[in-house]
Parts: structure tokens; C-alpha cells; sequence
């Protein structure tokens, strides 16, 4: 496999590549940071780069939305189950961001700091 | 079409219909919520009971939302390992909740009672939902809201302990999830379809046009799943998150939700992945060595914990090996061992920790040293205890004996008699732990004046006798469940 | 019923469905309810019922035996816990079960007695009666599934009984039995497992042909049996439990335990050695006989082992609770022996053995409960059976002191009493190992046989000599010693028996042991020869006077070497060499793992947080690259504006020319302007004040929060070593670990996956 | 946010806005979007509004109890629509199987029960924004919310 070949097979599946690229980046920030806010942004790339990797999935190249309106021809239509699932899973991600935030604001208010370590240095003091 | 027809959605729905009524009762009618949340669970016990019945007479069905057939539809599979996991989910369910109403008055905040009963019956329906969906995106929905409400009724107990332990869950959760809808796209991406039976049927096709997506899927599969059931390696939110929950949560996480995704495994398995590829790829034997890791080094923490929940909590880890033992080595009886083990521990853990509560509300200590002479003073829950004690070491005549048992054949049968000496050894273990709690419970002198504990509430007496009398009746009679469960090993692997 | 009339039972043998096993054991298991109701409400009649209770089960395994003289009996239970109960008693078992409950209704009418100043009465009696019928379960179940499960449940209510005075010391005794126990008991499942897995079935029957065609080696499965049998045995090496336990167990507790428990041990090895573990056919040499041969040949030198450690370490002890222990521990010594025997010369020769081994148990269930009751009925005054302080008994309590000389002579194998006649036939089943199966070290075995039995009557004259002879202590001649009338008939009928069984030693061998043997596979010749044999031959008669002399002469030796008073070092017991470390090892095992196991998460996160550093860092450079591109780009931009703005003043000068009218104006506006920035001024000095203020008390506090942190640090590090110390911040590494996993899997799937 | 600009825009982009998302939820069975979108842009509309103004404001249009318990609402709605198809005899969720009429495609009023089940799905997102915008903003102890 020559060089060229790698490059055109990177650009023919860009979606998945760049997906798994926002991936490693999502994942890097969820275990780099201390700051647990940063934690919930990794975790929200990381749910983002699999949405794109199963919109993706659905997507044709030239496709519209599926909708059929009287007098148009037929054109490619996109899939639109993917995209349909993936709002769900949209929810879901709001929902586990919104409680994430919800558990930092009352950490917050149980220890004054956001950072993990310094949780953890509070957390020693009073450990019995 | 009379109204039995609609028990599997019905089970789900009802239960996601009170709880979003819950907030209502809550505002206007404050003394129904109690007897609302029981009823609801009540009435899933009833559809499954029905649905059992039905589907031991005539065989499993679908179920299909709003009459759209598959592979259009959502459907509903309401099979043998389906309607045994339902039952169980409600029995055990509906006890906990019972015995729930008086502890959770001293360890929650009166204004949050009513939350936690929306969250629980969330967690009913989503984990109801999780073993009858047949359709893959449907079960990561339910996984995701089992997820978040099994965070909540964790995290309403307001202490620091909960919300840090909440939110670590939380996290390695979502990380969780991340992995399993990956692997339902890389399926979706090769198959194109996300029923179960449909992709069933389309992947041995593709097996060899696509094998590294199928494999990926699998190992997203192996660790989405198993960072939710606390398989070995990936166990550590565990033990904080079942040790700081109030004692109905810590009951229903350990005795129930880790279970659940333990069978959502059992179905992709078995019903998902041809039997071609399990046995080309070792995933198998991936499963059995972390199972066998699990169940030893789960016990060797639990020894060595001083905190009573918490080793109830590492004790956990170490039975949702016996039931991955059960799923790995793919026979017959162990299979069955393996999911007969769901239902026995999901009554003896659940017993546990209600009777763990009933002692830390009546004494108020949590430690294990604190706890001599307590089986006089205490009758009730100390027996229960000691009772799933028993069942833990696998003494005769408990049901832990049973499951132990054919996990023990099952692994003769496929020739590896190491696992069968891996479950007498665990046995053992679990003797060293589960054993001095309960003599120093009975024949310990409580050093220093003690404390008359608080009278147990009825509804705490009523549910730790019912699930006691479970432990010893499926111990004597294991009949009674195994009807089913063999039904559904045989189903699982075809051989029905 | 002779020999005869077995031989022809066995050949056509009859089951018999009967309910009467069934109800022997759960009988006194209903009794046991009774007596736990009578202890609330009418505790007057708790003791009378459990008595009762005894009685009614002894008279019940009784009515058993008209039925066993015909057949087997048997009753199924297939539903319950799924393998099914399964109840059989054939003769065998019926001997047992009227050996258990006899002693059992002795026992507890001992008790009612014994037991009458004790604390929490009521809960001995219950365990007193569920013992029982878990006991009988062991003997009158028809396979290995339900034999194991009223084992095990044997294990955990005699545990009970074990430890009824709740000092420490009995429930650390209790502890080493109960895990012992369980250990045996899963050693026994294992076993079992294998057996149902390879033949199917768990049956008390001939079935090493099947146990050969299934590929199992019996060299596996048999040792497992052993172990699990044996620890209940008390067998070298572990017996460690036994004499702990029985210095802590009530008397009526050591009387049953030695008489049944021990023996419901020996049993389980019976069966397996002598029936489960042989071929089909009597007699037919199929494969795997030879093996188990060899484990027979093993068993005897066990039990040779057993019988001698159990007297040495009799001989080193001085309480006389745990003298009678290991003395239990020397004579179920013989009788592993006689199985052993058995077992090695099996089908033509074995007879002598088994008949040995099951003579010695209905003997040693006599003597040494009547023994333990005899010490009892001392310690009832005394409170302490030290033989080093407590003596000269004989003249306090004369009727003790002869009855005890009585099982004394029993135990020691006097001729005319019923020691002697199972140590000749034990005797003569050695010196036949010997013969017959040409293991010439057997020779040695035979003398060893014959050194125990003279250490047997040395430690006992010790115990004599301690107890019953010398003087008093001054606080014991105040006492009265009114030894109740219970206690005074019950030794007597004990010493009656002993008397019995010596003088007729034909009509237990005819009426109880052949019959018995008759239903194993011995040939009816070898069985006909052992009903037949003399005891009163003049070779038997010398042995024991050559044994008289040698312990005359051991006895001088060592109380002359102070061996009786000599307290062997700690680290000489198998405990400190072997179970000790062991369990120590296993203990500090945990602990570590359990540290460790913290270090480890919070060392990987360490390095993978300085991983992830080294690639912050690296970010940083590149993007510090960037802004250095950004400056220049800046510089040449900053020139064109130079440019730009050269151009722009000459603009401006212009403008200035033409604006000098219109900046008086301006100064006018500017002169109001600086007013206003001079109230600015100071309002914003003020404010600045201010906020250096905030920033100081800000400092102050970061300052102080830092301390407090670091002081909380450094406790933090102290508390680290403990196992499972959770935080938020493990956060990082357990998704890192996460993220491992998965890799991880997907290399091994990828990797080894095989497609075809 | 006391700005002026933002108050202003806001007081004109408001109606637009939740028109929009009126728009989108009705029309979810005709044209991309739906219960979600348009319940997500109602939600960010009064979000918007309580910001540029400020929080008591805003809970004087929706108070924080009315819209947890349009939260139930909207939810039950979807339930309900659900088991009256099973009423009317077919499947849960039953459409046009389960006799509701469903009318010409194209049209506003079409595709039965869809329509119902849509708006309340948009009940229940909007509801569910707002209320997890004041949990998190009031910090009050009713974070334990869910989807």
C-alpha cells in the first residue's frame, strides 16, 4: 500500500478518522484535567465524536433529507435513522452533562474548589 | 386484545407513567407516593408473573410498538431468560422499596422522598425495559437512564461521600456508554439493521467482509458492559458507590442493576454474536479469567474491610464473577448456574444489606468490630444476615448451595475442573469473611455498655423474613425456579 | 441373625420403601422445635422433652431393624434441592444410627444433670436434638449428595454445642473447627462434584468400573473424600481442631462427639474405601483396584501415624478433657487402620479389617463416652480437670474412680473386657496385611500397632494416677462430692456394657459386625472365617501381656524422664509448623493485596498524569511556537503601520494647522475633563485600596488554607497505607484504566482470533 | 446580565424565537425537527429571557414548579397516547392501526397521533431545560433531576 493510497483511503473515510481523532481528544481532557468542569467537557467530545462517527455512518455523499415532496425526482436521500438515534443519544448526553453539573455544584459547595486534587487534600484532612 | 396481551410494555410503562406522576402526588397528595410506588411495582410483579406463565405454556413471543414489524419497529422479546429476569427484577424490587419506606424516613431528607421514589421506579422500568427490549439502541437507552437514575438514588442521600461517589459513577459510566453506542454504530455500520434478531442473522454474513468491526464491537461491548457490571478490572467505582447509598439503594444497585447488564451480556452473546465467532475469538476465555480474578481478588478486599457495607460491596464483586464464570464457560449447567446465581444472589445481597440497615438504623454503627452480641439484642436482622452468610459460603440447604453447584458441573462438563476448584476456594473465602460477623453476632461479648438499639419498624421486619424465607425456600426447593432457567440456558444455546 | 442368614439377604436383596429413615432424622429435628418452644414458654419441661425426644428417636432407628434384616430401605425425595433426598439404611446404617442415638439419649439424660447450672440451656438442648438428627442423616442417606449435606449441617450445629460457654478460648477452638469443617465439607464437594460429573450418579454403591470408563483417577477423587472425611475423623494431620475443642465443650458435648461425630467421619470413609470405590462384582479385578489398594496400603501408615501422634500427644498433655481428646485421636487411629486393612486386602482378605475397624467403633462410642462422662462428673465440683491440681479423687468419689478403672481396662485391651477382643481382631487384620499382601514394612506397621497400645495404657495410667491418686487440694476437701444418682447408674450401665461386650464378645461380632459386613463386598469365605475366630487363642491372650510389660516399662522411662510433665516447645505442633504460617500468610496475603493494590492505582496515576504532562507541555511549546509566528507576522504588520502612520501625521499637521482655532475650544473642554479625571482618580486610588485590601486577606487565607492542606496531606499519606482509601481523584486512572482494558481486548481478540 | 442591548433584543427576538419553536414542534411529522428541536429552542428562549432579565423574572413567567410539573406532563402525555392505543385495541403507541385518523399527508393536521405525542415530547424538553436551568442556577436542593 503506497503512500497515496493511505491518504485516499484517510479522505474517503474522514468522518471516522476525524470522530476517532475527537475521541482521543475527549478522552485526553477527561484524564489530564483535575479541574472536574474540564472532566465533563472530555466527556462531552468524546460523546460528540461518536455522534459524528454514527451520523457518519448514515450520511451519502450529494443526499438530501428524506423527504418526499409531490414533483421532485428521486434523488440520494440520506439515512435518517442514524441521525434519529443520535438525537436520542443527544438526550442522553445532556442529561448525564446536566447531572454531572449538578454533583459539581454541590461538591463545590461541600469542599469551595472544583479540583480534584484539591478534593483530595481536603478529603485527607478529615479521613476519620 | 384484552389488556393481558399488553403486559410487556404495560410492565415498563406503568412504571415510567408513576413515576412521572410522582412529582405531581408529591406536590398535591403527599401520603399516596408510598402506596402509588407500590402499587406500580405490584403491578409489573403481576404482568411478569403473567408473562412467565404465558411464556412457560406457550413458548416465547414478540411484543411490537405500535404494530410496526420489525426490522421497522421496536420490538419487544418476551423470552425465558427475558420473563426470569423480569420476575426477579419486580420480586426483589418490590421488597426492597417495602422495607425502603421506613429506612429511607432517617436517611433522606423528608421534601426528597418523592424524588427518590421517581428514581427508583425509573431504575424498575429502565432495567425492566433493558432485559425485554429486542433492539440494541433501545437497550442503550434504557442502559443510559438505568445509568442516571442509579446515580440519583445514590447521590439524594446528601452527603459527600454519596455526591463524590455518584459522580465518579457517573463518569466512568458515561465513558461507559460512550464504548457501547460505539459498538452498536460499528454494528449498525456492517449489519444495517439494530434488531437483535435481525442482526443476528445478517452477521455471520459479513463475518469475513468486516471481522476487525466485529471484533471492535465486541471488546466495546466486553468493557461498556462491564464497567456497569463491575467486572474485575473494572470494578472501582463499586465499592464507594454501594457502600455510601442508603441501605435500599445499596440493596437494589448490588442485588439488581449490576445484574442487569450482566444479562443485557448474557443476550448479546448468545443471541447477537454467531456461535462461530465466540468460538474463533477468545473472548470466552477473556471472560472466564476476569471472572476468576473477580471472584478471588473480590473476596481477598472484602476480608479485609472493617466497613460492614463495604464488604458487602467488595463481596459484590466477587458474585458477579460467579455469574461471568457461569456466562464463560458455555455450558449447560453452568450457564445455568450463571443465571440461576442472578436470581440467588440477587435475593441474598439484597438481604444483606436491607439486614446491614436494619442494624445500622437500629445501633448506628457501621462497623464490623461493633457488632458483637448484636444476635440478642437484635434477632431479626442478625439471623437474616447470618442466613445470607450461609447462602454466600454456599452452605447446603441455601440457595447459594444450588448455583454453586451447577456452576461446579458446568465447568466438568467442558473439562476444566481449575474453575470448580476456583468456586470451592471463593467458598472458602467467603467463609473467612461471612463467618465471624456471625458468631461474634451470636456469641460475642459486646465489650462495654450497649446502647438499647431502636425498635425495628414493621415494614423492615416484614421484607428481611420474606426475603430470608426466599433464601431457605429456593435452597430446598430450587425446583421452583429452575424450570425457567434451564428453559432459558437451553434457548441461549440452542439447544431448545 | 448369623452369618448365614445375612449372606442370603445380601443375594437377594430387597428394598423396602419405608418412611421410618426419614422420620428417625426428622424426628429429633421436630424435637428440636418443641424443645426451642418448651425453653419460652415452659421451662420446666424443656429437659424432660428433649430427653423425650431421645428416647423416641432411639426407639425409632430401633424399628428400623426388622426391616433392615430383610432388605434395604429406602425413600426418595426427587424434588428437593434438585438432586433429590435420598434415604437408605442398610445395616451398616442401622448400626451407626443405633449407635448415634443410643449414646445420644445417654448423653442427654447426662445432661439434664450436667448441664443444670449452665447459661442459656435452652439453646444447647435445641443443638443437642438438631445434632442429632443431623447425624443420623449422615448414616441413613443413600447417596453422596444428601450424606454431604447433613454433614456439613452436622459442622455447623455441633459448632454450636462446641462453643456453648462463649469464653474466648472456646470460640477460637470453635473457629479452627468450623473452618476446618468447611474446608473438609468443600473438599468433599469437590469430590463429589467430580463423581457426578464423570458417572452420574452419587449412589452408595459399587461403581469404580463406571468411575474408570469416565477417566477419573481415583487417586484424585479419592484423596478428596479422605480429606473431607477425615478432618471430621481427626485424622494426622488434621486433627488439630479435636483437642482444642474438646478441652472447651461441655462433657455430654465431648460424650456424643466422640461416641457419633468422630464416628460419622469413619463411616463416610467406610463407604467410600469400602463400597463406592470397588467393582460391581465382588472379587472381579478391573482397573483401578490396584490404586485403590495402594490408597489402602497409604490409609493404614495414616492411621499407624494417627494412633501414635494421638498418644504421644496425650501423654504430653495434663488436662484430662484433652488427654480423653488425643486419646480419640489414637483410637480412630485404629480404626482407619482397619479400614485401611480393609480397603488393601480387599475382597478376598479385607474382612478382618473392616470387622476390626467396626468392632472398635461400637467399643470406643462406649468407653470413651462413659470416660468423658466420669471426668464431667468431676468437673461438675471441681470446675477444673487439671491433673497437675486437681487429685486424689478416689477416696471423694469411689464409684467414679471404679467404674473408670472398668473402661480403663476396656480401653487398654484387658482380656474380658471389650477393648481387648476389637484390638485382636484389628491386630490380626495387620499381621494378615502383612501376609497376605506382602508389604514387608507392614512388619514394622504391626510393631508400631503394638507400641500404641502400651502408650494407651501409659497416658491413661498418668490420667489415673493424676486424677484419682495423690492428695487433694485443700480447697477440693471442702467440697461435697455428691455425685448425682443420673450420673452414678448411667457409669454403671456403661461399665455393665463394657463388662458385656468382653465376656461375650461373640454376640456383638455375630448379631451386629457381620451382618454389617455381609452387605460389603467381602468374599463369604474370608467373612465366615472372621465370625469364627477365636479371640481366646493362646497367641491373642500373650499379646496383650507383651504389651503390659512394655508400657510398664515406657511408663518407668518416662516418669523417670519427666516426660509427663515436660511441656514440648511451641514450634514442635503441626499448628505452629504448618497452619499457623499458613493462615498467617494468607492474612498479610490480603492486607498487602488490599494496600497495595491502592499504591498501585495512585503510583499509575502519578505516571500517567506525568505522561500527560510531558504532553501538556509539549502543547505548549508548539503553541508558544505559534505565538512566536504570530509576533513576527506582528513586526512586519507593526511596519506597515509605522509606514502608515508617518503618512498619517503629515495628515495630522494639516489637520492641526487648520484645527489651532478650534483647540482653544478644546482646552476649554479639557480643562473640565482633567477635573473630572482627578475625581476619577481618587475614587479609583480608594477603590484600589480596597482591593489590595481583599487581596491581602485573600493571601492570608490561601496561606492558611495551604497549611491546613498540607497538614490534611500529610495525614492523607499516613492513612494511604490502608486498603481501599477511595477519592474523586482516581477518577483519572480508573478511566485510564478504561481506556487499558479496551485496548487490551482488542489486541487479544484481534490478535488471536482465528478465522478459518 | 443588566445590558441593555441584550434586554432589548431579547424583548424583540422573544416571540420570533418561541413562534420558531412552536413552529418546529408542530410541524415535527412534515419537516426535520420536532418534539426535541423545537422543544429545545422553547426552552433556550425562556433560558434567554431569564438571563437578559434576571432569574425572578423569569420564574414569574415559569416559576420553577410549574415547569417541573409540566415536566411530568409532557411525559405523561407520551405515555398516555401510548396506552390509549392500547385502549383502542392495538399495540402500544398503535397509529393508524389503532383507528386514528390520519389524515392527507402533507397536511398540518396528519399522521394521527404523531402530532400529540410530538408536542408532548416538546412539553417535556422545554420544561426539562428550564428546570434543570434553575437547579443549576439556584442550586437549590432539587438537583437530583433527571432526563
Amino acid at each position: 500500500m503506497t503512500m497515496i493510497d493511505i491518504l485516499l483511503r484517510l479522505h474517503q473515510n474522514s468522518y471516522y478518522f476525524f470522530a476517532i481523532i475527537l475521541f482521543i481528544i475527549g478522552f485526553h481532557t477527561m484524564l489530564s484535567h483535575n479541574n472536574l468542569i474540564k472532566k465533563v467537557i472530555g466527556m462531552n467530545i468524546m460523546d460528540t465524536s461518536i455522534f459524528l462517527f454514527f451520523v457518519a455512518i448514515g450520511y451519502v455523499n450529494g443526499g438530501r433529507a428524506p423527504i418526499l415532496e409531490p414533483g421532485v425526482p428521486y434523488t440520494a436521500y440520506v439515512n435518517p435513522l442514524p441521525s434519529a438515534l443520535i438525537l436520542t443519544g443527544i438526550v442522553v448526553a445532556v442529561s448525564v452533562t446536566a447531572y454531572a453539573l449538578s454533583l459539581i455544584v454541590k461538591l463545590y459547595k461541600h469542599y469551595g474548589t472544583i479540583d480534584a486534587e484539591e478534593i483530595m487534600r481536603i478529603r485527607g484532612g478529615d479521613i476519620q | 386484545m384484552s389488556i393481558v396481551n399488553h403486559f410487556p410494555v404495560l410492565a415498563v410503562v406503568v412504571l415510567l407513567l408513576f413515576a412521572y406522576l410522582m412529582p405531581l402526588l408529591m406536590r398535591w397528595r403527599k401520603e399516596w407516593c408510598v402506596p402509588a410506588t407500590l402499587g406500580a411495582i405490584g403491578f409489573s410483579l403481576i404482568a411478569s408473573l403473567y408473562m412467565m406463565w404465558q411464556v412457560m405454556t406457550t413458548g416465547p413471543f414478540m411484543y411490537q410498538m405500535g404494530s410496526w414489524a420489525p426490522p421497522w419497529g421496536i420490538e419487544f422479546s418476551i423470552d425465558y431468560l427475558a420473563v426470569f429476569a423480569t420476575m426477579t427484577i419486580t420480586i426483589v424490587g418490590l421488597i426492597v422499596i417495602y422495607y425502603g419506606t421506613q429506612d429511607l424516613l432517617h436517611e433522606l431528607k423528608e421534601q426528597v422522598m418523592g424524588w427518590y421514589y421517581t428514581l427508583y421506579l425509573l431504575l424498575m422500568a429502565s432495567m425492566i425495559g433493558m432485559v425485554l427490549t429486542n433492539d440494541l439502541f433501545n437497550m442503550f437507552v434504557f442502559v443510559e437512564i438505568c445509568a442516571i437514575a442509579s446515580c440519583g438514588i445514590i447521590s439524594i442521600k446528601e452527603s459527600r461521600e454519596c455526591i463524590e461517589a455518584a459522580f465518579k459513577y457517573l463518569v466512568l459510566s458515561a465513558v461507559g456508554s460512550g464504548c457501547l453506542l460505539l459498538a452498536i454504530a460499528m454494528i449498525y455500520m456492517v449489519t444495517g439493521h439494530l434488531n437483535f434478531t435481525y442482526v443476528a442473522q445478517a452477521l455471520p454474513q459479513v463475518m469475513d467482509l468486516y471481522p476487525l468491526n466485529i471484533l471492535v464491537s465486541l471488546a466495546l461491548f466486553l468493557v461498556g458492559l462491564g464497567v456497569k457490571a463491575a467486572l474485575f478490572p473494572l470494578h472501582v467505582w463499586l465499592p464507594d458507590a454501594h457502600s455510601s447509598a442508603p441501605s435500599p439503594s445499596s440493596a437494589v444497585l448490588s442485588g439488581l442493576v449490576i445484574k442487569v447488564y450482566a444479562i443485557a451480556m448474557i443476550k448479546l452473546l448468545y443471541k447477537v454474536y454467531p456461535p462461530e465467532l465466540l468460538g474463533m475469538a477468545p473472548i470466552m476465555n477473556m471472560i472466564l479469567w476476569m471472572a476468576t480474578l473477580a471472584i478471588i481478588i473480590g473476596s481477598m478486599f472484602a476480608i479485609v474491610q472493617d466497613d460492614i457495607k463495604k464488604m458487602l460491596a467488595y463481596s459484590s464483586i466477587a458474585q458477579i464473577g460467579y455469574v461471568f464464570l457461569g456466562v464463560g464457560l458455555m455450558s449447560e449447567s453452568a450457564l445455568q448456574g450463571g443465571i440461576l446465581h442472578i436470581f440467588n444472589h440477587a435475593i441474598m445481597k439484597s438481604m444483606l444489606f436491607l439486614s446491614a440497615g436494619a442494624i445500622i438504623y437500629a445501633t448506628g454503627t457501621r462497623k464490623l468490630s461493633d457488632l458483637k452480641g448484636i444476635g440478642i439484642t437484635l434477632p431479626v436482622p442478625t439471623i437474616a444476615f447470618s442466613l445470607g452468610a450461609f447462602a454466600m459460603v454456599g452452605i447446603p440447604i441455601t440457595n447459594g448451595f444450588i448455583s454453586k453447584w451447577y456452576l461446579a458441573l458446568g465447568s466438568l462438563d467442558v473439562g476444566r475442573p481449575f474453575f470448580a476448584a476456583v468456586i470451592l476456594v471463593s467458598s472458602l473465602l467467603n467463609g473467612i469473611y461471612y463467618l465471624p460477623i456471625v458468631v461474634n453476632a451470636f456469641f460475642g461479648e459486646p465489650e462495654g455498655a450497649v446502647a438499647e438499639p431502636r425498635p425495628l419498624p414493621r415494614q423492615m421486619v416484614v421484607s428481611l423474613i420474606l426475603l430470608g424465607s426466599g433464601v431457605i425456600l429456593f435452597g430446598v426447593f430450587p425446583s421452583l425456579i429452575l424450570g425457567v432457567v434451564s428453559k432459558a440456558a437451553q434457548s441461549l444455546l440452542g439447544l431448545l | 441373625m448369623s452369618f448365614a442368614a445375612a449372606q442370603e439377604i445380601n443375594a437377594t436383596t430387597e428394598t423396602i420403601t419405608s418412611l421410618l429413615p426419614v422420620v428417625a432424622v426428622l424426628f429429633p429435628l421436630a424435637g428440636s422445635v418443641l424443645v426451642l418452644l418448651a425453653g419460652l414458654y415452659a421451662e420446666k419441661f424443656r429437659s424432660a422433652l428433649a430427653v423425650l425426644t431421645a428416647l423416641v428417636t432411639f426407639g425409632l432407628v430401633l424399628a428400623i431393624y426388622p426391616l433392615v434384616q430383610h432388605g434395604t430401605v429406602i425413600y426418595h425425595f426427587a424434588d428437593v434441592m434438585e438432586y433429590g433426598l435420598f434415604f437408605r439404611a442398610d445395616f451398616l446404617s442401622f448400626l451407626f444410627a443405633a449407635l448415634f442415638a443410643g449414646s445420644w439419649l445417654l448423653a442427654t439424660i447426662y445432661a439434664t444433670v450436667y448441664m443444670k447450672k449452665e447459661a442459656s440451656q435452652t439453646r444447647f438442648y435445641v443443638f443437642l436434638l438438631s445434632t442429632l438428627g443431623h447425624c443420623l442423616g449422615v448414616v441413613l442417606s443413600g447417596d453422596l449428595f444428601s450424606l454431604f449435606l447433613f454433614f456439613e449441617l452436622m459442622t455447623f450445629s455441633s459448632y454450636v454445642l462446641v462453643i456453648h460457654r462463649q469464653t474466648e478460648q472456646a470460640i477460637r477452638a470453635g473457629t479452627i473447627m468450623i473452618y476446618m469443617g468447611v474446608a473438609g465439607g468443600l473438599s468433599l464437594l469437590m469430590g463429589i462434584f467430580m463423581l457426578y460429573w464423570g458417572v452420574g450418579t452419587l449412589e452408595l454403591a459399587p461403581l469404580l468400573e463406571e468411575i474408570m470408563a469416565a477417566g477419573i483417577n481415583p487417586l484424585v477423587v479419592i484423596p478428596l473424600f479422605i480429606v473431607g472425611f477425615g478432618i471430621k475423623m481427626g485424622m494426622a494431620p488434621l486433627h488439630i481442631w479435636l483437642p482444642r475443642a474438646y478441652e472447651e465443650a461441655p462433657s455430654p458435648v465431648n460424650a456424643i462427639s466422640s461416641a457419633a461425630m468422630l464416628k460419622a467421619g469413619a463411616y463416610g470413609m467406610i463407604r467410600i474405601l469400602t463400597m463406592v470405590f470397588t467393582p460391581a462384582t465382588p472379587g472381579a479385578a478391573v482397573a483401578g483396584v490396584e490404586i485403590v489398594k495402594y490408597i489402602g496400603f497409604a490409609i493404614i501408615w495414616v492411621g499407624i501415624i494417627t494412633m501414635l501422634l494421638g498418644a504421644t500427644l496425650a501423654i504430653l498433655q495434663n488436662n484430662a478433657k484433652r488427654i480423653l481428646g488425643c486419646s480419640s485421636i489414637s483410637q480412630m487411629g485404629y480404626i482407619l487402620m482397619g479400614i485401611g486393612v480393609a480397603t488393601f486386602l480387599g475382597y478376598e482378605k479385607g474382612a478382618m479389617g473392616f470387622a476390626g475397624s467396626l468392632y472398635h467403633i461400637i467399643n470406643h462410642s462406649v468407653f470413651k463416652a462413659a470416660l468423658f462422662m466420669m471426668v464431667g462428673a468431676i468437673y461438675l465440683t471441681t470446675l477444673n480437670v487439671d491433673i497437675t491440681k486437681v487429685r486424689g479423687m478416689f477416696k471423694k468419689v469411689p464409684l467414679v474412680a471404679v467404674t473408670f478403672l472398668i473402661a480403663y481396662a476396656g480401653i487398654g485391651g484387658i482380656p474380658g473386657l471389650n477393648g481387648y477382643v476389637s484390638k485382636t481382631i484389628l491386630h490380626h487384620a495387620i499381621v494378615d496385611a502383612h501376609k497376605y499382601g506382602h508389604a514387608q514394612s507392614l512388619l514394622f506397621a504391626e510393631k508400631l500397632f503394638v507400641l500404641a497400645s502400651a502408650m494407651t495404657l501409659v497416658y491413661f495410667a498418668k490420667l489415673f494416677e493424676g486424677l484419682f491418686l495423690g492428695r487433694t487440694r485443700p480447697e477440693d476437701d471442702e467440697k461435697s462430692f455428691k455425685v448425682s444418682w443420673v450420673i452414678k447408674s448411667l457409669l454403671i450401665l456403661y461399665s455393665g456394657i463394657i463388662l458385656a461386650i468382653g465376656v461375650f464378645p461373640e454376640f456383638v461380632l455375630n448379631r451386629l459386625v457381620i451382618p454389617a459386613a455381609a452387605g460389603f463386598s467381602f468374599d463369604p469365605k474370608n467373612v465366615a472365617y472372621v465370625a469364627h475366630v477365636n479371640v481366646w487363642a493362646w497367641q491373642d491372650l500373650k499379646e496383650p501381656l507383651i504389651v503390659f510389660i512394655l508400657a510398664a516399662v515406657l511408663y518407668l522411662i518416662l516418669d523417670h524422664a519427666r516426660a509427663f510433665t515436660w511441656k514440648p516447645p511451641e514450634w514442635l505442633s503441626v499448628e505452629f509448623m504448618f497452619y499457623l504460617p499458613l493462615t498467617r500468610f494468607f492474612f498479610q496475603t490480603c492486607c498487602r493485596f488490599g494496600a497495595s493494590f491502592d499504591t498501585a492505582i495512585n503510583q499509575t496515576y502519578m505516571k500517567s498524569g506525568k505522561v500527560a504532562s510531558a504532553m501538556c507541555t509539549y502543547i505548549t511549546s508548539f503553541d508558544s511556537s505559534i505565538n512566536d509566528a504570530y509576533e513576527k507576522s506582528g513586526s512586519v504588520a507593526r511596519k506597515i503601520v509605522n509606514q502608515t502612520e508617518r503618512f498619517d501625521s503629515s495628515i495630522n499637521d494639516a489637520y492641526e494647522k487648520s484645527g489651532s482655532v478650534a483647540r482653544n475650544f478644546v482646552n476649554q473642554t479639557e480643562r473640565f475633563d482633567d477635573a473630572l479625571n482627578d475625581a476619577y482618580e481618587k475614587s479609583g486610588r480608594t477603590a484600589k485600596r480596597l482591593v489590595n485590601k481583599t487581596a491581602e486577606l485573600d493571601g492570608a487565607l490561601d496561606d492558611a488554607y495551604e497549611q491546613s492542606g498540607y497538614r490534611s496531606r500529610s495525614l492523607w499519606d499516613r492513612m494511604r497505607g490502608r486498603p481501599s482509601d477511595w477519592n474523586i481523584k482516581n477518577l483519572n486512572f480508573d478511566s485510564l484504566l478504561m481506556a487499558l482494558m479496551l485496548g487490551l481486548f482488542l489486541f487479544i481478540l484481534i490478535y488471536y482470533t482465528k478465522f478459518a | 446580565m443588566e445590558d441593555i442591548i441584550v434586554r432589548y433584543v431579547t424583548r424583540i427576538i422573544l416571540p420570533f424565537v418561541q413562534l420558531y419553536g412552536l413552529y418546529v414542534v408542530l410541524h415535527g411529522h412534515l419537516s426535520p425537527g420536532g418534539g426535541f428541536s423545537g422543544g429545545a429552542i422553547i426552552g433556550a428562549s425562556m433560558i434567554l429571557y431569564a438571563l437578559a432579565f434576571n432569574l425572578s423574572a423569569g420564574s414569574k413567567k415559569l416559576s420553577h414548579d410549574v415547569s417541573s410539573a409540566l415536566e411530568s406532563g409532557g411525559a405523561l402525555l407520551f405515555a398516555g397516547m401510548g396506552i390509549f392505543a392500547i385502549l383502542l385495541g392495538t399495540n402500544f403507541l398503535g397509529n393508524k392501526v389503532a383507528g386514528i385518523p390520519i389524515g392527507t399527508p402533507g397536511n398540518l393536521f396528519s399522521s394521527g397521533a404523531i402530532m400529540i405525542i410530538t408536542f408532548g415530547v416538546g412539553v417535556k424538553v422545554a420544561s426539562t431545560m428550564i428546570t434543570l436551568f434553575y437547579s443549576l442556577i439556584e442550586g437549590e436542593d432539587h438537583s437530583h433531576d433527571h432526563d
